[in-house]
């Protein structure tokens, strides 16, 4: 019985503090993992911008859609469609 | 007319037993929950419907092959069986005790006596060792959720990653209630059912039934149920633990636009990760690789037919036998016990701890700080539960500010409870698996 | 040169039996069937390519590692397994036929001979084992087509149940006829066999194969060849029956709009249906169940993920195996065989009976009820085949009255007939199994 | 051979009358939980009356189809086209 | 104190050797090349993920349960393997020796002592049993590549068969070249091994998986690992041969158009290929039955839905579970060896030879045939390494004369070469198998 | 020693010999197969040039798309996007 709740205990004062030192392990090697990325390999701020695009652009798809998109979508479609 | 009396006597009618009823009508209340309430309904129609199969009597669909002979009990086989399980009695109870606890080659012995005498694993029962008893169904299941999960708010404020910590206080302090109840003489659980019942805490499914799998199989079946409905009840568990521990000015804290982050960014962090777990814990290898996997195949962009075969059909296929797996467990003689009734309390205090942990940390970090970069409601999410615990957050923050937003910041410590459960399952499989 | 020689030795060309070659030639035949005609190409192209493959001579892709050792017949190999199997004689047509007998415990020692001797098991081999062997795929592909089942119409006229069980006296009445062929000792089978034989009548292919392979393995080549190749004819076998017991005015009936049903009574019918099983029928418990199953995960609404994969990527993975492994059981020592020519005879029988007394059925109930409520022709529609033989009514009743459609009539008698011939499923392996 | 004879007839018998009595209970507890269904929980007409509609709409969507709709289509269909 | 002492004696770093860092240093450069270089990521991802996984110290991921056993090595389980494997001594070494060559029977007697004692398999063990030791994996990713495959350029111009047939000489040319290595006494390989790390020049990576899986499973995750690098680098091995065998008119050829290629043909060709391998070589049946197969699904017209499942869902989740077993292949003591350098440079030896022999083949054919009907560039697609190879043929052809696309004419040989490396297959399988 | 090279000699000897045969068989009986096709069951022409005809017109599907197309197209989007 005693032994159960020392084994109880143990188990909730290394796991406790197991999970935290992991967590804080991970907190600083990912901060350093993001210094370094963005300092050696920054993302390439014109294809960021045109990455973010679309997700902004979608709403006005429809309006600002030309001829060649309203061509494309449907050739797509129908494709899909038939296959 | 014996075929007549045959067919009665087979008949689920006549055998069914009080407690194969209540258990199917466990398994409808849980159909119920699922399909009207919208409760995990796609785990919890599954388990409900795999527990009333289970609960069918004379079916035998949740028995192994041994049992099924077990339970017919002709003579001349259970003396086959007691030879080969090495026991003197030929009575059927004295059989099954030993056939549970057999060697390996008893084992086999056993079953190659039941099925030269005509019977059969029932259809649950194989689904439960292929799906999980070989450990394979929740680990296939980690790796669809790492595919389905975006890290990006986390790696915008790792800070939030101690959240998830905290709340995984929840998991502990539910295993010291467990060996509280067992000390007291209420309950009888082992440390190992202790340590399976308080990862409900983490409220993450498929770390719960492989914990439960390895560590106490025998709760698998409530420990499931229970780690399944207090997900579904996150929203009404959650929000007055949350209002109780905050002021209405923390509550209204607006907190920093995320930065963007790079897809390098999110490419190497799983790979960090597993490094990590390599190095510090490897008994979390098996969940955590496979979670790391997952999300390294969603966001390295050259495999997406794979993340997206992971995120639909394999997951899909792999839920659906998980579940009638859970349910095969929902028999009377391991349900309906005090047990289940502990399993259920211990639980949902398990979840109220974590949540609080979670929210009071959140407060530690503001004051350590000496600022208010963090608004306390997004600590909750920690317990994981997601997308349903930051989901929380983010209603209880507009309601005390209508202009915001806490999704996304609570995003972040939601998985990180992903991470700090599956470490927690990794300490706890290491020390008492 | 020797090298050469074995080459040309171990060539097929040098080792086909005619039997293969005819087995080859009939593959080829269920594959022109499939593709040209059309007869069911889901289960004849897999099922027909798997013939194929099992009679490509030495490739022993059907055969386990056991048989391919005993027919490649060295005599250590034999002695070998001889002695596991606990026979005097190392003659290879002593040692095959102690194996088919064999205990579990003597199959598992000669396993372990021939695998250490370096033989393996097929391909087609293995994919039998894990489909068909463990009822798997059946059922699976059972709760497939629950998850494709619309009950709306049968709930909107329950009646209808009463035409779905009619056509299944075809399947006693083949039972009876497979008995009175062996009596009269022009073949010999079993009333396991005469069983299994008889659900080629219910017109169900997982149905069948489930049936098949509990009770009589060794036919479900033929019988699920002719199970599925009737379904396909089902548009040329039952016109001219339903022609025959109708008269013009009959089949003129027009019958009353079908009533809307609601969502509630949808979700509510499988679960009915499955407490019903569970009370009445356990045997039947596996296919129903996974058909309810199947049923509620596709009307319940919250689920949909789940019911999507449930009818597309696992039924469509499921079904290219169990062809196969369908497939493998057309070898030419069990396929070319008197009893192959009675099954096909009887099948058609079967499917004849049914369909008479589904239109019967709909005539007494006519009779009964004073009035001209059902249009007899949907009567045929009762041995399943669906949603064939429901087209077949729609057909015939168009060219009486060309304003006058009976599809969705016939929906309801249509998927009676799944589950009546899963009633008498259950009823025949809780009899002979 | 005569024990063949009777298993069949047993069979048929059994079989056949267990088969109508089962698809009976099946009948008449159908007939009862729709009524139940229909008396205490009916569905909401308005609702049933919208559920309906798309199926009788959709052969006419082209027709009815006004801008906001063809940009939502198109959104979606490009999306599942870049995807 | 004693738990955290434990905690870090199970650690990864206290364990760690450097043979494992070094191995997943080398994982971590497969992910490398394969999500930033592009090589094959659909396999080098899962084997990459899967080589980390393998090597994470104390996890025992790749290991069996008898392995995990005996790495911990307790006296009392050590003695029990030992009695169940016969040997005299516990040492592990001697017990692991044992156990390696153990017959099956014993291996069942180890491997239940093992499981008694509280130790499992490995999660990548038993992805491996599952996928590639049972041999499913790679034939059902082959049927994926037959559903994938059009063999319209083929056989609009059945000719450039040869082109795939001379492309093999390849995979013959390294196997004298391993023998070489053995005689010479620099490495040690069997002629098993010599055929297996032959097959790499067949670059086609199922084959590749399955040979090495039947012929040398030791090898298995290098030659995977070389198979699938050296494929994603065809478009720099190649040209350079390409270029020094050809001269400027040669590459400037144009070739006929080719023409059109009814229904018909298509559906009968793997047919016809099925019927060859089967009176020609059965060995080569399991694959090239299963690569019928999946091209008849594709072009039969009717199993639509089947053929899609096959070339999307089920061959999207066996990549997965491929990749990962093939990566529990490269654990330290298996990868870090002279032997592993010995297969990469016969490996891309091999390409070189079979790239060279399929130019000159082409260049011989124009001889024989006394025209120009052949562009010697498409000879190199021979190789297969679908469609890399051809579209690296038509590459070089545009840098020739910019009119000149060549792709779909180097189809016909590049599809060539996955059934001439099929046969090569068979036939090493039936000789040295 | 001796053995190994013999035994890799006669595999390179036999296995490159029986790719050529295997493969020149089938040359042989893909030439007959394909002959006997096309005598005996030509593929209808006017089917085969509607057959080939969506690829050719494909790229200009949105040109000579009328209405009956685009209603079709998007009834379908609408469903796949809805379902
Ligand atoms: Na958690
Ligand atoms: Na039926
Ligand atoms: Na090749």
């Amino acid at each position: 019985m005693d032994n159960l709740l020392s084994e109880g205990l143990e188990l909730m004062v290394f796991g406790m503090g197991f999970v935290f030192v992991f967590l804080t392990l991970l907190v600083i090697s990912t901060g350093v993992m993001s210094k370094l990325v963005n300092k050696y390999a920054p993302a390439p701020v014109a294809k960021a911008a045109t990455a973010r695009k679309p997700a902004a652009a979608a709403p006005s798809a429809g309006a600002s859609a030309n001829n060649d998109e309203l061509v494309a979508v449907m050739t797509a479609a129908i494709k899909k469609y038939r296959s | 007319m014996d075929k007549l009396l045959d067919l009665w006597v087979a008949s689920g009618i006549y055998n069914i037993s009080p407690g194969q009823a209540l258990m199917m009508a466990i398994g409808l209340v849980l159909l119920f929950l699922a399909i009207r309430k919208n409760f995990e309904p796609l785990l919890l129609v599954p388990i409900g419907f795999g527990g009333i199969l289970a609960n069918i009597p004379e079916a035998g669909l949740a028995f192994s092959a041994v049992e099924n002979a077990i339970h017919f009990a002709k003579p001349e086989v259970l003396a086959g069986l007691a030879s080969a399980l090495g026991v003197d009695s030929a009575d059927p109870h004295a059989v099954l005790d030993a056939y549970k606890t057999a060697s390996h080659s008893a084992h086999t012995a056993a079953t190659d006596v039941a099925l030269d005498s005509g019977y059969n694993n029932g259809m649950l029962y194989n689904f439960y060792s292929v799906a999980i008893a070989s450990g394979a169904a929740p680990l296939i299941i980690f790796m669809g959720v790492g595919a389905m999960t975006d890290f990006g708010p986390l790696l915008a404020n790792p800070k939030t990653l101690f959240l998830g910590a905290a709340a995984q206080f929840g998991i502990f302090a539910t295993v010291l209630g467990a060996v509280a109840l067992s000390m007291t003489g209420v309950m009888d659980f082992s440390i190992q059912d202790a340590a399976a019942i308080g990862i409900i805490g983490g409220a993450d499914g498929p770390t719960a039934i492989y914990v439960a799998s390895l560590l106490a199989p025998h709760l698998l079946g409530a420990i499931a149920v229970a780690a399944y409905s207090y997900m579904a009840l996150v929203p009404m568990i959650q929000p007055p633990i949350m209002r109780a521990l905050t002021t209405e000015s923390e509550r209204k804290i607006k907190m920093h636009q995320l930065r963007h982050v790079s897809k390098t960014e999110k490419i190497l962090f799983p790979i960090l990760l597993l490094i990590l777990v390599a190095l510090l814990l490897p008994d979390a290898a098996p969940l955590l690789g496979m979670f790391c996997f997952g999300n390294l195949m969603r966001e390295c962009g050259v495999v997406d037919r794979l993340s997206d075969t992971a995120q639909n059909a394999l997951i899909n296929i792999v839920t659906i036998f998980l579940g009638l797996s859970v349910g095969s467990k929902l028999s009377a003689d391991k349900f309906l016990d005090l047990e289940t009734l502990g399993i259920l309390v211990l639980g949902v205090i398990a979840f109220g701890i974590g949540t609080a942990c979670g929210v009071l940390m959140a407060k530690l970090m503001n004051k350590m700080q000496g600022g208010d970069a963090i608004n306390p409601l997004i600590g909750s999410a920690g317990v994981s539960a997601v997308p349903m615990a930051a989901r929380v957050s983010n209603k209880i923050g507009l309601e005390a500010n209508p202009q915001n937003f806490l999704l996304m910041h609570a995003m972040g410590p939601n998985v990180a409870g992903v991470i700090g459960s599956a470490v927690a399952a990794g300490v706890m499989i290491k020390f008492v698996g």
